[in-house]
């Protein structure tokens, strides 16, 4: 997805201005209370009329001011899960759900019913009405309706923020899933910083209505490393893995790493936070970490108080990070050897 | 028992017929002023308001005398019916229009108000689901409006039930034709003689009110009860 | 002096205005309170305690009901003023009884409420024609509303009282309705008990039976026997 | 210009005059009535339903002709008042009476789909705050349902200024005590001689109507703007 | 607070059905979406009629079908902050906080509004109408509203679920000390852990309308350690710093801790979840993990495939998790010696 957007939208004293190109499908909206993030997503919807500006969704021009362009919302195909749900009270849990789905061109229908009804845990409300739902219930019925309906840009105002974890964490891979399998981008406002980290590759940081800085996946990763807690996520292509003890050793490249997840897969990807390694300069004893990998430092660069060390491990790349105070310590420069240590259960296999 | 004679019967199934046949022919064209009232800024919507609202501040035997001076033989709209082969005064068509035409300020105000109260991001959730405008107006506004829609139509029902001063300018009085209950009632009680039998009328219009009243109701809590 | 409450049948509305501004005129300081409606409704307002002083009906039927209730002065009730049924309608379309068989569309007061349609069904009926016009008629709530039908040219003819026809400005009188097909059109006078007490009530109520009154109804169209 | 006769400024004040009572008179016991029906279950409910829309179902006239039986010299009502020295029929009284009996059933109406609009929760919410019933009343489920009540309200105006058949039955026709702008238009309407005086006298109705509506509307919208 | 509540509320398939004695002034009710926890709280406050059963608070009855005892909610002095808002639309902000303040007899009147408001930042929104806010500005206006009614008891349901990080750590102690300065109990519904963690005592744990369990809220986020992605968050409550190189020197308890975050607080509050920290049997050399405590063994407990190692460092507790071959492989025993590794830069201090 190629979404760009250059508008202004004042409502007295609030003044949302935004200029800013983004690529990539899954982008995050982050910012405080009030900061203008659901503004952002209802301009985007066509809910909200910028007072001027432009608006681009992979070349085509929703919206302009100067040419008088302005698609209504039923034009764009882009849903939108609301923060305050807004599901139809005069319809069931089911029609809720098919609403978008029925409006949805056949050739655009990829969305399986039945599967995003058991992940969303909603079979047995399905013939209720939606008035006397618990909270969390209705947000899952707002996130399936907008889901269903196929759109070619999802739109998510805080989706998961009345679910308790376990709903959170089972939803969360599924819609992965689902933007990946059939190619919908989404964009995806959130509070929770793990959320983010689990569901977007870009973050969009919004502060009084004016956005404050856009990073790339690359570019997040770096920058939010130093001052944040996401850290850099590697991405490690695994192998099947065979049974060791409780846990699991999967091939990767070269070496062998220890997981307490299991995967079905031949090929799995798994998350690695730079944070989660920490670095030996010798090899330690007894250690309660699972893994332990000697590597060569490639490189080194800064981030914020942070340094990232750019390690090769039998071939395979990995980043680590670690505080300059370590570096001197440690004496880690380019071409020295050093050991990894990673737990094994700071791996998060990534749903395919 | 109540005495009631065979024209008084009659008198009561013209009025059903034209009460049900005024609403039923209003609902559509007053759902439609009250959409395009409620959520379209065009021009002229002022004029569709002072319009709609006539009938209601004008007492309704100058309705009557309009509506005459339009469906008369050299009406506007008679000559064209007349053209047609058709003949719309002091017929039952033209009873109904009387009420219809009495009612229909009702009617609207009633879906407004029910209109009105829909949450606006409900309409622009089903916009953003793909739903168009038209798509909206009957799968979300219709519904959401349904209990004004409710409450207008037994409001219009009753209203005309009720209808005298119109209709028996433009349909006559012409018992077994065009003679309902109210012109019924009114004939009986401008003798002195026959002031029970307009009693007894009276009940009868009171007694079907009242079931349409429960039939409104029940429909208003089985509406409740889905949700 | 004070009030005079007139309760007139609204088809004397106009003889009636021009009958009390004149007497005004002569005697100052009396102010007419006129009250013009239906028959009946007079007379229910009479029953339940309007004030009224000098009633006027169009109809015999309803001056019967007061007098029955002891609401009117016996001794005063007499015949203000007769009218007489006439058939209105477009130049040329009848010139008597027989002709109305030709006409596709004849107005009439409602038989049961206004005395004029009772008087032209019994006109129907005494000349053998009622049969034949049964589905032709079409009943108006009175006789206004009969002539104004004739006036639009709604109806072919209209049966209406001749006061009525000379103020139409379309409808022509055709013919006179034989007397002898129907009872006399008769406008009933009474006063009240309060009336009775009320010395300009009385003095009007002696006014409007003077030469001078019947000469001012002679000019409306009515006439005095 | 229109021509108006002296009477017909009479006319005009007085219909203005008793619509406005009769409103503002209704206003009070049309809320407590939309509020006891749509919010307290109660026995004799129904009755209530039933006494409220009656006059709608009922031809004006004869509501005219109970209201002369109950507010006469002999009526429940006009004895009572006779007692102390009121006398009801043939005054103004009667007519802002018969304009509040007949427009009642409208106002309670409006009022109560506004009503039924209100979210349940706000009404709980305001109790665990604290507020008694009558104080959710008066503070949640008042202003909330203003919106049918202003549109109750000028239904009800409207519908008083073309209040004819029972006005006239229990106040009477009489020029500058009585005689509203319907009575006026009625008597110019029987005299073929004076139709134009009629029709101006509908104009000056209708543009009364108009400037209420005018009002209702920049009242709405002055709400709406309040969010 | 004594509360007792024995009741039984059935809907269709749902029932609600608890026996609870809870003492304590602040308590937590935890469950997953659709448990029941909303509909326990609305019956609480009198909004819901239970069809059988008894409520008690503080020895008073409020509630008991078998004597015909039904307080109404205005007689309760039970306030609550609604999952869905339930702002009045025809009041301004100001006037929707003030509410049940008005409403509340004079000699209750403690809370101080210009403070709530500072502390709720809503400052600049007091004249605005409540329509328009954003999901965040209408949640705080309803907390604020709850609290001012100055209730004996204040219900939330989910108030900080659309708050950004800032905002929730700044509110919740000031919840903590309103309930505490002017002796307001209150109950808590939250998803998180963390809010849990920082706001109650006591947890109520439901699962399908009955209550499944009543412990502390430190033993619910051990409990759930197993199952959660983030692992167990240990909070740690740490002094002023001072700066050491490019990191900051903390106090804790008798300890010392290096973090990469800087704060100008005397005292800080900052998260470590279980799953940084790793265990050594030996003291390992050259490490880039800049804090090495040594640590006694307290305990060891088990949450699904994890083994949850209770540590005792110089006085202060921490939690770290492993995996079970590591007890083994390391001989983690209670009263064994070992040392804790935790990075620099993955402690998280609380806003506040
Ligand atoms: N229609 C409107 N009229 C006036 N002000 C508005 C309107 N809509 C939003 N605002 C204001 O604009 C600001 C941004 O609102 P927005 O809903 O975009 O915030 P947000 O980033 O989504 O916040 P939150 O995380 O609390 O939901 C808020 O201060 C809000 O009060
Ligand atoms: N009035 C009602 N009628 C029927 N079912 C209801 C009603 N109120 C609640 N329920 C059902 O009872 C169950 C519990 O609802 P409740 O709102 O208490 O859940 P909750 O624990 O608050 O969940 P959440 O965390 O999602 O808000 C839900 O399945 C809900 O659908
Ligand atoms: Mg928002
Ligand atoms: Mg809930």
């Amino acid at each position: 997805m190629q979404l760009s957007m250059a508008i202004r939208k004042n409502y007295g004293s609030f003044t949302l201005s935004t200029d800013v190109t983004v690529f990539g499908d899954r982008v995050g909206i982050f910012g405080v209370s009030g900061s203008g993030k659901s503004t952002l997503v209802s301009v985007l919807a066509g809910l909200v009329e910028p007072d001027v500006g432009e608006i681009f969704l992979n070349g085509e021009c929703l919206f302009s001011s100067l040419n008088g362009i302005n698609f209504r919302p039923e034009q764009r195909r882009i849903a939108m899960v609301f923060q305050q749900h807004c599901l139809f009270p005069h319809l069931s849990v089911k029609n809720n759900l098919l609403y978008g789905f029925k409006r949805c061109p056949e050739k655009y229908r990829s969305i399986d019913f039945s599967a995003l009804v058991e992940v969303l845990k909603l079979e047995e409300l399905l013939g209720r009405g939606v008035t006397n739902l618990s909270g969390g219930e209705k947000q899952r019925v707002a996130l399936g309706r907008a889901i269903l309906a196929n759109p070619r840009l999802l739109l998510m105002d805080e989706p998961l923020s009345a679910l308790d974890d376990t709903l959170r964490f089972q939803i969360i891979p599924y819609l992965k899933s689902v933007s990946s399998e059939f190619g919908i981008p989404y964009l995806f406002i959130s509070h929770s910083l793990v959320e983010m980290r689990l569901m977007v590759d870009t973050v969009l940081a919004f502060e009084k209505g004016v956005m404050v800085g856009q990073t790339t996946s690359e570019q997040l990763a770096r920058n939010r490393m130093g001052s944040s807690q996401v850290g850099y996520i590697n991405l490690l292509k695994l192998g099947r893995p065979s049974d060791e003890g409780s846990l699991y050793a999967y091939p990767w490249g070269a070496a062998r790493l220890l997981l307490s997840e299991k995967s079905e897969r031949d090929e799995s990807v798994a998350e690695l936070s730079s944070k989660d390694i920490i670095i030996f300069k010798q090899h330690p004893e007894a250690i309660s970490a699972r893994n332990l990998l000697q590597c060569k430092v490639c490189s080194l660069f800064s981030s914020g108080r942070r340094i990232g060390v750019e390690l090769d491990c039998a071939g395979n790349t990995l980043i680590s990070e670690v505080v300059q105070d370590a570096v001197n310590e440690l004496g880690i420069v380019p071409g020295s050897t050093v050991f990894a240590a990673v737990k094994a259960s700071a791996f998060r296999i990534l749903p395919g | 028992m109540i005495p009631l004679a065979p024209t008084d019967y009659d008198a009561i199934r013209l009025s059903l017929q034209v009460s049900l046949a005024a609403t039923l022919l209003s609902l559509p064209f007053g759902f439609a002023v009250a959409y395009l009232i409620t959520f379209v800024r065009f021009r002229g919507r002022v004029l569709v308001e002072v319009l709609v609202n006539l009938p209601l501040t004008l007492p309704p035997v100058v309705v009557g005398y309009f509506l005459l001076l339009l469906l008369g033989k050299h009406g506007w709209l008679g000559s064209l019916f007349n053209a047609a082969g058709i003949r719309l005064i002091f017929t039952l068509k033209a009873a109904v229009i009387a009420c219809a035409v009495v009612g229909f300020p009702l009617l609207v105000r009633s879906m407004r108000i029910g209109m009105e109260g829909i949450d606006p991001q409900l309409i622009n959730a089903s916009r953003t689901l793909g739903a168009r405008w038209y798509d909206t107006l009957l799968t979300v506004i219709l519904p959401l409006s349904f209990p004004g829609l409710v409450a207008g139509s037994s409001l219009m029902f009753a209203r005309s039930l009720g209808e005298f001063g119109a209709t028996i300018i433009v349909a006559g009085n012409i018992p077994g034709v065009t003679q309902t209950i109210p012109l019924a009632i009114y004939e009986y009680a401008s003798s002195p003689t026959s002031e029970t039998m307009a009693l007894s009328l009276c009940i009868v219009s009171v007694a079907i009110s009242l079931v349409v009243l429960f039939l409104h109701e029940s429909m208003a809590k089985k509406m409740a009860r889905k949700n | 002096a004070g009030d005079v409450n007139l309760f007139i049948a609204a088809s004397l509305k106009e003889v009636i205005n021009e009958l009390s501004d004149s007497f005004a005129r002569k005697s100052p300081g009396v102010k007419f309170v006129k009250n013009y409606g239906a028959s009946g409704a007079l007379v229910k307002q009479i029953e339940n305690g309007a004030p009224s002083d000098v009633f006027i009906s169009a109809n015999l039927e309803w001056m019967e009901y007061l007098k029955n209730k002891n609401l009117a002065e016996v001794s005063s009730i007499g015949n203000f003023t007769y009218n007489a049924m006439v058939f209105a309608g477009a130049p040329g379309k009848a010139s008597s009884m027989r002709d109305l068989i030709k006409l596709e569309r004849i107005a009439i007061g409602s038989p049961k409420s206004v005395p004029a349609g009772k008087y032209a069904t019994e006109a129907f009926k005494k000349a053998g024609i009622d049969k034949q016009l049964g589905k032709k008629l079409v009943m108006a709530k009175d006789v206004r509303e009969c002539l104004m039908y004739a006036e639009r040219g709604e109806v072919d003819g209209a049966f209406v009282y001749r006061t009525d026809v000379l103020q139409a400005k379309q409808a022509k009188m055709l013919f006179t309705v034989p007397q002898e097909l129907y009872p006399r059109v008769t406008y009933p006078m009474a006063m009240t008990g309060e009336g009775a007490k009320n010395r300009d009530a009385t003095a009007f109520f002696a006014y409007l039976q003077s030469d001078e009154a019947k000469r001012v109804l002679l000019k409306y169209g009515f006439s005095s026997r």
